[in-house]
């Protein structure tokens, strides 16, 4: 049914292709990269928190530390994964042979470099040391490399921003015959409602970033306090953009589970459209609660409550999802693959960061364990936690399409055992922490914090030694992993009706889509029929 | 079948209930309650506590069941009964996290106005932050102090502010804090009412110095006897003179920008005023007439009047003349007149 | 570069079903993007001018810059005008309307060039003030715009005369002309905020 | 871009557009005379923020063919626009909390 695919060399990974398949995998590739720089900085954190007044590492080099683990973990590891996911995917989830604007599609992968260069380059000249969130007049005043890293997250902006306009276009514009919005499979519907969020929410953050680098380079005053600067205004442009942020980063991957849960279970997904409207519903909610991170900040007392409010609401979609997810496999047949068990360890591990969230949202309880370890634990379990299992979950279920390849199952449940694990361990007691009094981005701590931070730092080895099984595993299944055959989940949905990994052009013929995504149990339907010409056999 | 199944449901939300009320009452994870508003912040948080315990039992609860009762059967490779959805079910499990929601906003909501009912003749506490330590003032008196004294069970306002960086006012055993932003005054009300020592952190990240400011300084809640007992001591100057003049150079923080031998500081940021009046000394370009004790008084109260050449203008506060007593302003400027 | 696009029978019938053409949709997600990144400088502008009233304000010379602004309406004008020509297949029209486009943003920019001289000359710059400050980017950022709908105009001009529009296909043109209106409306606004309340 | 409907191809489309254009030149001449008539601040926001909405509008609606587009444009261009409102005057109301 499908032509052999021409044996394409690996060469083209590494030059200007305009195939989405080729620019995610060089998406999943460089990002992957990124974590492990992002994943040995935080390896050095945790050593120097082993002791509360170790001098393993100078205050100064922490904050850079701490600074650059986060910008690096958030824009150059999570964004770009859940990019690559999508751009690889979105085209065969509907039946597109490629995305609505290739060469933008390839510009927006190629600008990841130049920003990734930059961030890590800003090390060389004092690197950026006022926190992912760069608070002014911080990091007015900061060395050189705040300004490299301020144009680094520019330039990720703008490439977050064309992946957005090619997945909008493409999802609205390219889907095929018979694929309705109500049979779009829940993947793409995340990509489109983190889409929405990229496009209105980036730009804020760009302006923003735009006013820090002419203060610093040009010495205009906009966050010069002397001058009449304010600084609450700066904490308004950066979290309108970063809170949405973290809702670009959990909805892909809860999309992934959407996928992999009804495949995994035999069954149909519970509460199709409900779950596609929430991801809608917490996109638009998104944009409506980033002050909730300023509760002890000078905001305006009045608008505090608001806030709770807005913030309290999203938890009503995302309690949707989970219980869907919940009901998709009650009653299930369940295979507890890789790709599944990730699936499980991220609705266990994401339902206590979002539980914690609520906790937060409380503007009493925040005054408390605002910016403590209590935050930095919540922000570990719905990303890491959540965000990283999710795109975990995502790479094992969707590597025989992308390579053709089964990876070692076993490897892979060693990798979930330490990762979960890791995680519980590692973030568990910061909760404990932050409650008792220990603030956060301290590079020394009060002794009665010692065990709680020796506890955490353990679970970070742990974690830190998971991504062994997951490395060795990714890059020898692909080079001599048995073959997968074209659908070895028996997945439904039209990505998996082609060849793994399909043709340069995606489908032989445009594909007739007959039913929805996830008919299982159907004993007469057929799996989601690419092409006409298919039908008689 | 149907009775069995609503006897199990019943049965299950008995125990979640009965292990979240459970959890509400007997596991505190929160520090020693010091002020009014960590009783109400603890009873709400134990509250949520409880209800968290319970949605997150049902959940995993369901999840490990799940995956037991529901494991694919050796060589069924078959798929499972087509379900799609269940409209009720699906009304249901938006409504109640909904209702848990409100319930929990409405009840935040009252927590936060209770903690901030104003109390007539609160004691005013100025909170001072600059890279990377702490400075307590109590206007009224001379008093300037790096560790925070209070009185227990009156109600204290804090008016804080930053001279550089934001930095956060956060004492963990009151379960509040707020952002010391330069250029704005913030309130904070509170109310101790437990006697005992409790850390000052700083919770924004302010510099090289974060970690070090948040283990700098202690609140100590005391009687208030012990309170006026300090404050008076305090504010108390030596007799002789000199000595006073010497304790008001260090109390007003003048070591910090200004070097003197004689009260051994080491500042850079403004001009050594050793030898003083020395006619020909180092600050003769200022005297030109002047007499030098109306100098040394005019740079205090309006630093800008006369600039030392080298050295910027506008760094030296401009408010000693508020802050300053006049008997006290006296001591120090015949203190620094003083210096040959 | 390898394009690997074979002639595929109907890539965008989806986007036809919803009236919708992929190049025009792409171009309004650009200007939503752009919508609000004006939105982040007006934000902080409206904050300053809340905050920090400043005599500086009353130096802005609202009679000039209402010219200016007939200027670039007029512009708009000339755009829609020649988008009209091509769809009637008068390649001639389109070429010297966008001709005359280009030419009334630079009259635009050079009456901006002229405004911020003057107002430097009373000590207003970017480093002077906050209000200086964010005066001169939020009109900065969209004389850039401005700047580059001129270069756009000429580059659109020079593919006419290579008669690269006709009446069917003038995608470029359209693109070309959703960009200037944008930034019409984005100066009508600004004209607002800053010179008139 | 072959989703707009064609009408006739005659002149009535560009007398549309020229209409449209004196109308905007009319409400900024309009604006300019109120500037220097000096009126009371708050009338005369609110009434210039009135006006250079409906000038918005009206280069919106007509030189960008929202209007008979398909309604997917509107909505991807208003859903910025009411966040940028909502922004702006949140940015305008809250002068810091003290």
């Amino acid at each position: 049914m499908t032509t052999a695919t021409p044996a394409l060399s690996p060469r083209r990974y590494f030059g200007w292709s305009t195939d989405h398949k080729v620019i995610g995998v060089q998406y999943l590739v460089t990002s992957f990269f990124f974590f492990l720089v992002g994943g040995a900085m935080a390896g050095m954190i945790r050593t120097q928190l082993l002791a509360p007044d170790s001098t393993l590492v100078s205050a100064e080099a922490f904050n850079r530390l701490s600074t650059n683990h986060g910008s690096v973990m958030l824009f150059l590891w999570i964004l770009p994964v859940l990019a690559g996911l999508g751009n690889y995917l979105v085209p065969l989830q509907i039946g597109a042979r490629d995305m609505a604007f290739p060469r933008l599609n390839a510009l927006s992968f190629w600008l990841l470099v130049p920003a990734g260069l930059l961030m890590l380059a800003s090390f060389f000249v004092g690197a950026a040391e006022a926190g992912w969130t760069a608070y002014v007049p911080l990091s007015i005043s900061g060395p050189d490399g705040q300004t490299l890293w301020a144009l680094s997250v520019i330039l990720l902006g703008t490439s977050s921003m064309m992946g957005s306009i090619n997945f909008v276009t493409t999802i609205f514009t390219m889907r095929a015959e018979g694929l309705t919005f109500w049979r779009l499979p829940l993947f793409s519907w995340s990509m489109l409602a983190t889409s929405i969020l990229v496009l209105t929410a980036t730009p804020v953050l760009t302006a923003g970033l735009a006013l820090i680098a002419m203060d610093r380079l040009v010495g205009t005053l906009f966050f010069s306090v002397p001058a009449g600067g304010d600084p609450i205004l700066w904490q308004n442009l950066f979290w309108f953009y970063s809170h949405p942020a973290v809702y670009i980063m959990v909805l892909p991957a809860m999309g992934a589970i959407s996928e992999i849960f009804p495949v995994f279970a035999r069954k149909p997904v519970f509460g199709y459209r409900m779950i596609a409207v929430s991801s809608l519903a917490i996109s638009l909610l998104g944009l409506t609660v980033w002050a909730h991170h300023m509760f002890t900040s000078g905001m305006d007392p009045r608008l505090r409550v608001p806030y709770m409010i807005s913030t309290m609401i999203i938890a009503v979609p995302t309690g949707v999802k989970i219980f869907s997810w919940l009901a998709t496999i009650w009653g299930g047949k369940i295979r507890l693959d890789t790709p599944m068990l990730f699936a499980l360890g991220f609705i266990s591990m994401f339902l206590i960061g979002g539980i914690t969230g609520v906790f937060l949202a409380a503007i009493p309880v925040d005054l408390h364990v605002h910016d403590t370890y209590f935050v930095v634990a919540h922000l570990h379990f719905v990303l890491f936690g959540g965000s990283v299992s999710g795109a975990y979950a995502a790479l094992y279920y969707w590597y025989p399409k992308i390579t053709g390849r089964r990876f070692d199952e076993r490897l892979g449940k060693v990798h979930f055992a330490a990762n979960f694990i890791g995680t519980n361990l590692a973030y568990l007691p910061m909760f404990l922490a932050g409650l008792l009094g220990m603030p956060r981005r301290v590079v020394n701590y009060d002794p009665r914090f010692t065990e709680l931070n020796q506890l955490a730092s353990l679970g970070a080895f742990l974690l830190a030694v998971s991504v062994l099984p997951l490395l060795y595993n990714m890059i020898v299944s692909w080079v001599n992993g048995p073959k997968a055959g074209d659908n070895p989940w028996r997945a439904r949905t039209l990505e998996w009706q082609g060849s793994s990994p399909p043709p340069v052009h995606n489908f032989d013929q445009p594909p007739v889509v007959t039913e929805g995504p996830y008919d299982y149990g159907e004993a007469e339907a057929r799996s989601m029929m690419p092409s006409p010409a298919a039908a008689g056999d | 079948m149907k009775e069995r199944t609503l006897l199990v449901v019943v049965l299950v939300t008995a125990l979640l209930v009965v292990a979240g009320i459970w959890v509400a009452q007997n596991v505190n994870l929160m520090p020693a309650e010091a002020s009014t508003r960590a009783a109400l912040v603890d009873q709400l948080f134990r509250a949520m506590l409880g209800l968290a315990a319970v949605i997150f039992l049902l959940v995993e609860g369901l999840l490990l069941f799940s995956v037991l009762r529901f494991r694919q059967p050796r060589g069924d490779d078959g798929d499972a009964l087509p379900v799609h959805g269940n409209r009720a079910l699906e009304i249901v499990w938006t409504l109640i996290p909904a209702l848990i929601v409100i319930v929990i906003g409405f009840y935040s909501f009252r927590v936060l106005a209770a903690s901030e009912i104003r109390e007539e003749n609160p004691l005013v506490v100025n909170v001072r932050s600059r890279q990377f330590a702490w400075t307590f003032e109590y206007p009224g008196t001379s008093v300037i102090s790096s560790d925070l004294h209070l009185p227990v069970g009156r109600q204290v306002r804090f008016l804080i502010t930053s001279d550089d960086v934001i930095h956060s006012f956060w004492v963990p055993e009151f379960r509040v804090k707020r952002d010391a932003t330069p250029g704005q005054m913030a309130e904070l009300l509170v109310t101790p009412t437990r006697e005992g020592t409790y850390p000052v952190r700083c919770a924004e990240l302010c510099g090289v110095g974060h970690a070090a400011m948040g283990l700098s300084s202690r609140v100590i809640v005391e009687s208030d006897e012990a309170f006026q007992a300090w404050l008076t001591q305090a504010a108390a100057l030596p007799a002789d003179p000199i000595e006073a003049g010497r304790t008001l150079f260090k109390r007003y923080g003048c070591p910090a920008c200004h070097a003197l031998a004689d009260a051994g500081a080491a500042g850079v940021v403004g001009p050594a005023l050793d030898s003083l009046a020395d006619p020909n000394g180092p600050h003769a370009h200022a005297h030109g007439g002047m007499d030098i004790r109306a100098l040394v008084e005019q740079s205090v109260l309006d630093p800008s009047a006369a600039i030392a050449p080298g050295f910027a203008d506008g760094l030296m506060p401009k408010d000693f003349g508020t802050r300053i007593p006049a008997n006290e302003l006296a001591i120090l400027v015949d203190y620094l007149v003083a210096q040959k | 570069m390898t394009s690997h696009t074979i002639p595929h029978a109907d890539d965008f019938r989806a986007g036809r079903e919803l009236s919708l053409d992929h190049r025009k949709l792409g171009m309004w997600l650009f200007l939503a993007s752009e919508v609000m990144f004006f939105g982040g400088l007006v934000g902080t502008f409206l904050h300053y001018k809340a905050t920090l009233p400043t005599p500086e304000a009353a130096l802005l010379d609202t009679v000039l810059v209402g010219l200016n602004t007939f200027v670039l309406i007029t512009s708009s004008l000339m755009v829609v005008l020649g988008l009209d020509a091509i769809q009637r297949g008068r390649r001639r029209g389109l070429i010297t309307f966008l001709g005359l486009t280009a030419l009334l943003g630079a009259i635009f920019l050079g009456g901006q060039v002229f405004e911020f001289i003057s107002l430097a000359g009373h000590g207003v710059t970017l480093q002077s003030s906050v209000f200086g400050s964010s005066f001169y980017t939020l009109t900065g950022f969209h004389g850039l715009h401005v700047l580059i709908g001129v270069i756009w105009a000429l580059v659109t001009l020079m593919k006419a005369a290579r008669g690269t529009y006709t009446a069917q296909e003038h995608a470029g043109v359209e693109a070309f002309g959703l960009y200037w209106h944008f930034v019409d409306v984005v100066w009508i606004v600004l004209f607002t905020i800053i010179y008139l309340i | 871009m072959t989703d707009i409907p064609r009408t006739t191809h005659d002149g009535r489309r560009a007398r549309g557009y020229v209409m449209v254009f004196l109308a905007l030149a009319a409400i900024t001449a309009i604006e300019l005379v109120l500037t220097q008539i000096g009126l009371a601040a708050s009338a005369a926001g609110a009434l210039f923020l009135i006006l250079s909405l409906g000038k918005a509008t009206l280069v919106v609606m007509f030189f960008m063919h929202l209007r008979q587009d398909s309604r997917i444009y509107t909505a991807i261009f208003l859903l910025p626009v009411i966040l940028v409102l909502a922004f702006s005057t949140l940015m305008l109301m809250s002068a810091g909390g003290h």
